[in-house]
């Protein structure tokens, strides 16, 4: 949009609903919207709390280590349902139902089997994320171009090298696609399990916010979650860009 | 003391609630069984079915709750051992539209959860004075139905003691609180696996000893509660407005006897089975049923005897 | 009928010529499906823990819920915030996603909410809901509707976005105006992503009641789920889950077909 | 006819018979942004009836010009005139075909060539009729309820080129119509368009890479210079177009031409 | 010479001297699945150090024999000798060009056409030398460290050519290596093409859709017939490739050429 002939670039509306919000908690026209200043100003104090950090770091690791076995998971899925007709045939209902199905109901019946402690997170992280990152890659590998497989096969390229020297590489963007998108959907997954079991320390601190109404610390926590999602995001988005450019030049 | 500093096992603690305030005597208890060597992990559920699944499972050891339906219901080797606190609960209604239980027929009622507690007390009532409610809704968390009540998006409810100093507190005039007959029955007590409970009968006197003591020491004098707290650095992430609260609440807790000091007798199951089978809890005739299938009363009358011999 | 390599006796899912005792993609997967449950049924008599119900313990308490109708009902809870959430954020979303690909100003104004909205565990606000919108049908709505909506507003404002210029530009070049460019072009051209959006929007809703009846107040589906487990009647709270897997995976499949059939009659042939 | 072949810079200021010229272009200059200088100063007649091809090397700026005249681009300065009136939008005058056929997905064959009347408010039953008659004419018959993804390239122009001569337009502007068709398919194209034009009557702009297709199919070709595209030279092949296909493809003056359009264009290469 | 082309059916029993003929096929028939017949009986040879084309309808199993050729593709009966010998899969002895130049996005020039030596183990510093000398050799000196993207169509099939000859094949397999080449430098790489391998000493066998380039540039024309593909005619057009370019392309033999085998296709097209 151009304001007085300077380009506004579009972040700033971003602006405008904070304002919004600044406005509409000032005028005190709902007791769970505090305004967005104080709710930066319980920001500083939140983040130094150790009970904050305590709760941030062990949230981290289960999502570090539920990414890493979903990543690495989630490709090599991909890869063989992508190289292999029969192994797509079983594997790809399994992760189409689950890619779409409702797993917060199953979050209830992972603690019965994952136990109380981490592990259930880190299984959450990565059954909300598998999925997704099978499917892109799934997608990347199967839609690489015909002929750049047999122009490894006509030059004497064996599996292993078919394997990591062109389809890896080919199904590069998807494959970042889709870990883009599992990193969002492991912290939305991540949110949803704490809230169900508050066995893990961000969901026990939402629970006492919203139970003592401290609803600048509730938003303040918020926040936090909402730029730390998006700043993954946005970080394998650069990434992304940086194969862009041949994500796009091929069929 | 250091004779006593040996390792005496380990206990985890399964709470269906989040950490809070009113935590602060158990966990000063605990830190005081782990003076004399029992070692207590503790995890916060969301929900105290939470809780007792874990127990089932066998995630945790000790849970905390009154789990009479479950345990009458699954046949679990699953036993009550010490008796946390009474069933304190305060039916309120929004002022504007009710003023006595008669005026409730017909009304919308929010209660914590099928087959809880509040449900039983609401129900219980609603007998007593012949009224019929439109709708029972279940909205878990008496926090969140405090919060819903100030928001008036419902208009009758049952909160717990803590709620109801925040609804008089925040909007006084807004609410009545019926009133209800003196009920005697548990709100929460600790229970576990009967196999865990011979296993660890050392820790669990311990513990049950500690609780006690606790107990009583509060209940002699409720200002206590902070200058342990301090003691012992229990609790020290809660939030502010928890802690300004913890010496009014705990003073009112005492003087409605919210804390039974000799940790559940015989006579105390008895009143419970009278009161949760009229609530439909336990199915059956109070009279009919066994203490010994719900609770396991040793380690409490022991560490009694033991406490009241000194 | 002698030789497997004779044109015409083989299925025609396979590709290669002899492959007369290959099993079909569908073979295959009834087989998986089988094996599943087999694997459920044995891990469940081991036991895996006390809570872990059998399979045949599950059909046993899904069958007993079919019959006494509990399930019916809970469907019919659960399905009214999410079919009313799914319309209100079809109507807005795609009015709005519309708006966005069209014009510049609504682009500049929504795009980065949503943006935000889409890539942030929004369910985080879903214990706040219950303070503004109370405890009814209505604070459900509202969560599928905050779960729902980004991921349609996005797909509808990319896929108008990214009308084809090229169709575009014939429209202009037969005299079309620019209403007739936007009905007879522009929307029928989005209509397909549009569609795949509303589909996603439906799994995304899925999840937001279901977290709704878990949180805020247990109704349908989620009150299935939780109070059997707080009775520990397991396999009824395995049945209730299984259910609602089943029944997702059949809805969006179902939007899925209906997306090939009505809006994509190239990849109706491919397949 | 000795001089088989017209060589001729253009003058803005010969005064130009606008009854024989049915579009001008005058004074064209195109710049994308600020610094993609497309077009400049074109000056050209395109007479009526007549079939003129642009040609050049790739990014020379046909297309460009193409959709200048089409009313689908603006100019940054001159302007385009036809039937002597300057025009600034598309106009029922003129009918685009496009390189990539720009059919709609959804719609059958009888919808797509009926969608430009479609446009023009006129009624169902009227427009399929027309439709019809124009499927016949391009050779579709049999193919009316048939979508694009069912068509091959080929068919696919056709539909295209009907919806074209659907609207009644006096000029055809066509971009690389044959492009995306394979070569025999295109060969026997060229021969049947050829063949439909001189039963219709148009006026026929016709963008190409082809040095062959331009000579076959043109009465005038002009040559387009590298970005920023100006006008090289303009060529009028004298052939006897009523000889068979096969003797103007060996016919000297069509050989001529083409060589000598090659040696033109050769400089410019990669 | 009196005759300037020769027709004749091929005759599978006749015994071919396996040192003239470097490549020969044998009774190759192929289904895709069970019901797409792809190619029925066919008989061909190669010679050594020529060009052969295969020209035909679309559809009509060009690429199919090639790819069978190249070992790409499993036969349903007959078989493929190469030097005498039977091969069912690829062999450093050939080398493909593909119709869409499967250039690896994410590698640089030199990268892409080093990449045949990559694959078979060749030490970095030597396959770059390699590279390098024939990157030079098809003129794309200055492109070395470009990515495919920032190339045009023309340039990136150069890099498929250079990758092709890297690797020292006696017989290049071209599918249709310029139909994503714009139709003015694709008559340039036509020209450099003839130019390289008469340097080269190369066989080729050369997969095409248009018949000028394939008399242009063959000295063996094969014409498959519409699905099932099946040897129609084979043409050796005697053409004098000692003259320029143009003169051949007026040439009154290369023109009879052209013309014959057009008439032979059009009966074919749609
Ligand atoms: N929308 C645009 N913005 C910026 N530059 C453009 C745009 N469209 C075309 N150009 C540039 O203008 C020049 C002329 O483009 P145009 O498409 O008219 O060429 P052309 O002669 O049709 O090329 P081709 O033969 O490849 O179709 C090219 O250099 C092209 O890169
Ligand atoms: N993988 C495949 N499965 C089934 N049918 C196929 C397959 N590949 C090719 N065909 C069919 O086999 C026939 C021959 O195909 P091929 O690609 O060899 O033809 P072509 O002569 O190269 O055609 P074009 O000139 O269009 O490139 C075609 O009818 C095609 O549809
Ligand atoms: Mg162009
Ligand atoms: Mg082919």
């Amino acid at each position: 949009m151009k304001v007085a002939g300077y380009e506004i670039p579009p972040v700033f509306s971003l602006l405008i609903w904070i304002g919004l919000w600044e406005v509409a908690g000032r005028m005190d026209l709902a007791f769970i919207l505090p305004p967005f200043s104080s709710v930066l100003g319980e920001l500083t104090t939140l983040i130094v709390r150790h009970d904050f950090l305590a709760a941030a770091w062990q949230t981290f690791q289960a999502f570090a280590i539920g990414m890493f076995f979903a990543i690495t998971g989630g490709i090599a899925l991909g890869f063989i349902m992508g190289t292999n007709k029969t192994a797509n045939s079983i594997l790809g209902m399994w992760v189409n139902i689950f890619a779409s199905a409702p797993l917060s109901s199953v979050v209830p019946v992972l603690m019965l089997l994952f136990g109380l402690g981490q592990l259930t997170v880190v299984v959450i992280v990565v059954l909300f994320s598998i999925w997704i990152i099978a499917l892109d890659t799934y997608a990347g590998v199967h839609h690489t171009s015909n002929s750049l497989k047999e122009m490894g096969r006509s030059f004497g390229a064996n599996k292993t090298q078919l394997l990591f020297k062109i389809l890896f590489w080919a199904a590069l963007p998807e494959i970042l696609a889709g870990v883009r998108l599992g990193l969002i959907r492991a912290v939305k997954g991540i949110v949803i399990g704490q809230l169900l079991l508050s066995v893990v320390a961000l969901g026990r601190m939402f629970r006492t916010f919203s139970d003592n109404f401290q609803f600048e610390e509730f938003w303040a926590l918020t926040l936090i979650l909402f730029v730390f999602a998006l700043l993954f995001s946005t970080l394998i988005g650069r990434l992304e860009s940086k194969v862009e450019y041949y994500a796009g030049t091929r069929d | 003391p250091s004779a006593f500093a040996q390792d005496k096992g380990t206990m985890r603690v399964a709470f269906g609630d989040v950490p809070g305030g009113e935590m602060t005597n158990f966990m000063i208890a605990v830190a005081r069984a782990e003076e004399r060597g029992v070692k207590v992990e503790t995890v916060f559920l969301k929900s105290e079915d939470l809780a007792a699944q874990a127990i089932v499972s066998g995630d945790a050891d000790i849970g905390v709750g009154t789990p009479y339906g479950l345990i009458q219901r699954v046949n679990a080797p699953i036993r009550m051992f010490y008796q946390l606190s009474m069933l304190r609960f305060y039916p309120v209604a929004n002022a504007e539209k009710y003023k006595t239980w008669k005026d409730l027929d017909g009304a919308k009622v929010a209660v914590h959860g099928r087959g809880s507690g509040t449900e039983a007390l609401m129900q219980v009532m609603a007998k007593a004075h012949g009224v019929k409610y439109e709708s029972v809704s279940y909205v878990p968390g008496s926090g969140v139905r405090a919060g819903a009540l100030m928001q008036g998006r419902i208009d009758v409810s049952i909160v717990d003691y803590e709620r109801k100093r925040l609804l008089e507190r925040e909007a006084p005039g807004k609410f009545v609180f019926l009133d209800i007959p003196d009920i005697k029955a548990t709100d929460e007590a600790l229970y576990a696996n009967t196999n865990w409970l011979q296993k660890e009968e050392a820790a669990v006197a311990i513990l049950v000893e500690e609780l006690i003591k606790t107990w009583r020491e509060i209940n002699e004098d409720p200002s206590k509660i902070v200058s342990l707290r301090d003691k012992y650095n229990v609790l020290p992430d809660i939030e502010k407005v928890e802690v300004d609260e913890l010496l009014p609440a705990f003073k009112q807790g005492v003087s409605i006897n919210l804390f039974p000091s000799n940790g559940g007798t015989a006579a105390s199951v008895q009143e419970d089975f009278d009161f949760f089978t009229t609530s439909g809890s336990l199915e059956g005739n109070a009279a009919d049923l066994k203490v010994n299938d719900f609770w396991y009363l040793g380690p409490a009358t022991a560490a009694t005897a033991k406490l009241d011999a000194n | 009928m002698t030789t497997t390599t004779s044109p015409g006796v083989v299925s025609a899912e396979s590709s290669e010529g002899t492959a007369g005792l290959k099993l079909s993609g569908l073979q295959l997967r009834l087989i998986s499906i089988v094996g599943f449950f087999l694997a459920w049924e044995i891990s469940g008599h081991v036991p895996i823990s006390p809570a872990f119900p059998t399979f045949s313990g599950t059909m046993m308490a899904m069958f007993e819920m079919i019959f006494d109708g509990s399930l019916f009902l809970a469907y019919f809870e659960t399905l009214k915030p999410l079919l009313l959430g799914v319309g209100i954020s079809a109507f807005f979303g795609v009015t709005i996603g519309v708006s966005m690909g069209l014009n510049k100003k609504s682009r500049w104004l929504w795009e980065p909410i949503f943006v935000v909205l889409q890539a942030s565990p929004v369910a985080a606000l879903i214990p706040l809901i219950t303070y503004a919108y109370g405890i009814g049908i209505t604070a459900k709505t509202v969560a599928v509707i905050i779960l729902a909506s980004p991921i349609i507003v996005l797909n509808t404002y990319k896929a108008v976005g990214n009308a084809s210029p090229v169709l575009v530009q014939m429209s202009r070049a037969f005299q079309g105006t620019r209403m007739q460019e936007i009905w007879k072009v522009i929307i029928p051209n989005a209509a397909p992503v549009i569609f795949a959006g509303l589909r996603l929007g439906v799994a995304a809703g899925f999840i937001g009641v279901i977290l709704a009846e878990l949180l805020i107040t247990p109704t349908g589906i989620g009150d299935i789920i939780s109070y059997n487990r707080s009775i520990a009647k397991y396999p009824h709270m395995y049945a209730a889950v299984l259910s609602i897997i089943v029944f997702s995976a059949v809805m969006v499949g179902m939007l899925e077909k209906a997306e090939v059939k009505y809006f994509r009659p190239e990849k109706k042939r491919g397949q | 006819m000795n001089k088989a072949i017209h060589m001729s810079l253009p003058d803005a200021t010969t005064p130009t018979d606008p009854s024989a010229n049915i579009v001008s272009v005058r004074g064209i200059t195109k710049f994308y942004g600020s610094d993609v200088h497309a077009l400049e100063d074109v000056n050209l007649d395109f007479p009526t009836g007549q079939m003129t091809t642009l040609l050049g090397p790739s990014g020379c700026g046909k297309t460009t010009l193409l959709k200048i005249i089409a009313g689908l681009l603006e100019t940054t300065s001159g302007e385009v005139m036809v039937k002597g009136k300057a025009v600034t939008s598309p106009g029922p005058e003129r009918a685009f075909v496009f390189q990539d056929f720009a059919l709609l997905p959804w719609a059958t064959v009888t919808r797509n060539v009926a969608f430009g009347l479609e446009l023009t408010g006129v009624p169902l039953k009227e427009r399929e009729a027309k439709a019809k008659s124009y499927i016949d004419k391009v050779g579709l018959s049999g193919f009316e309820d048939k979508y694009p993804h069912e068509l091959s390239g080929g068919v696919r122009q056709r539909v295209g080129l009907a919806r074209a001569l659907a609207v009644d337009a006096d000029v055809l502007l066509m971009d690389e119509p044959f492009s995306a068709v394979d070569e025999q398919n295109r060969r026997k194209f060229q021969e049947d368009l050829l063949h439909l034009l001189s039963v219709e009557n148009k006026t026929v702009i016709f963008v190409t890479h082809s040095i062959e297709e331009a000579v076959y199919v043109s009465d005038q070709i002009v040559l387009l210079s590298p970005r920023p595209g100006r006008i090289h030279s303009i060529i009028r092949p004298e052939l006897d177009r009523s000889s068979s296909p096969d003797d103007i493809r060996r016919d000297k003056v069509y050989l001529d031409t083409v060589e000598e359009i090659w040696g033109n264009i050769r400089e410019y290469l990669d």
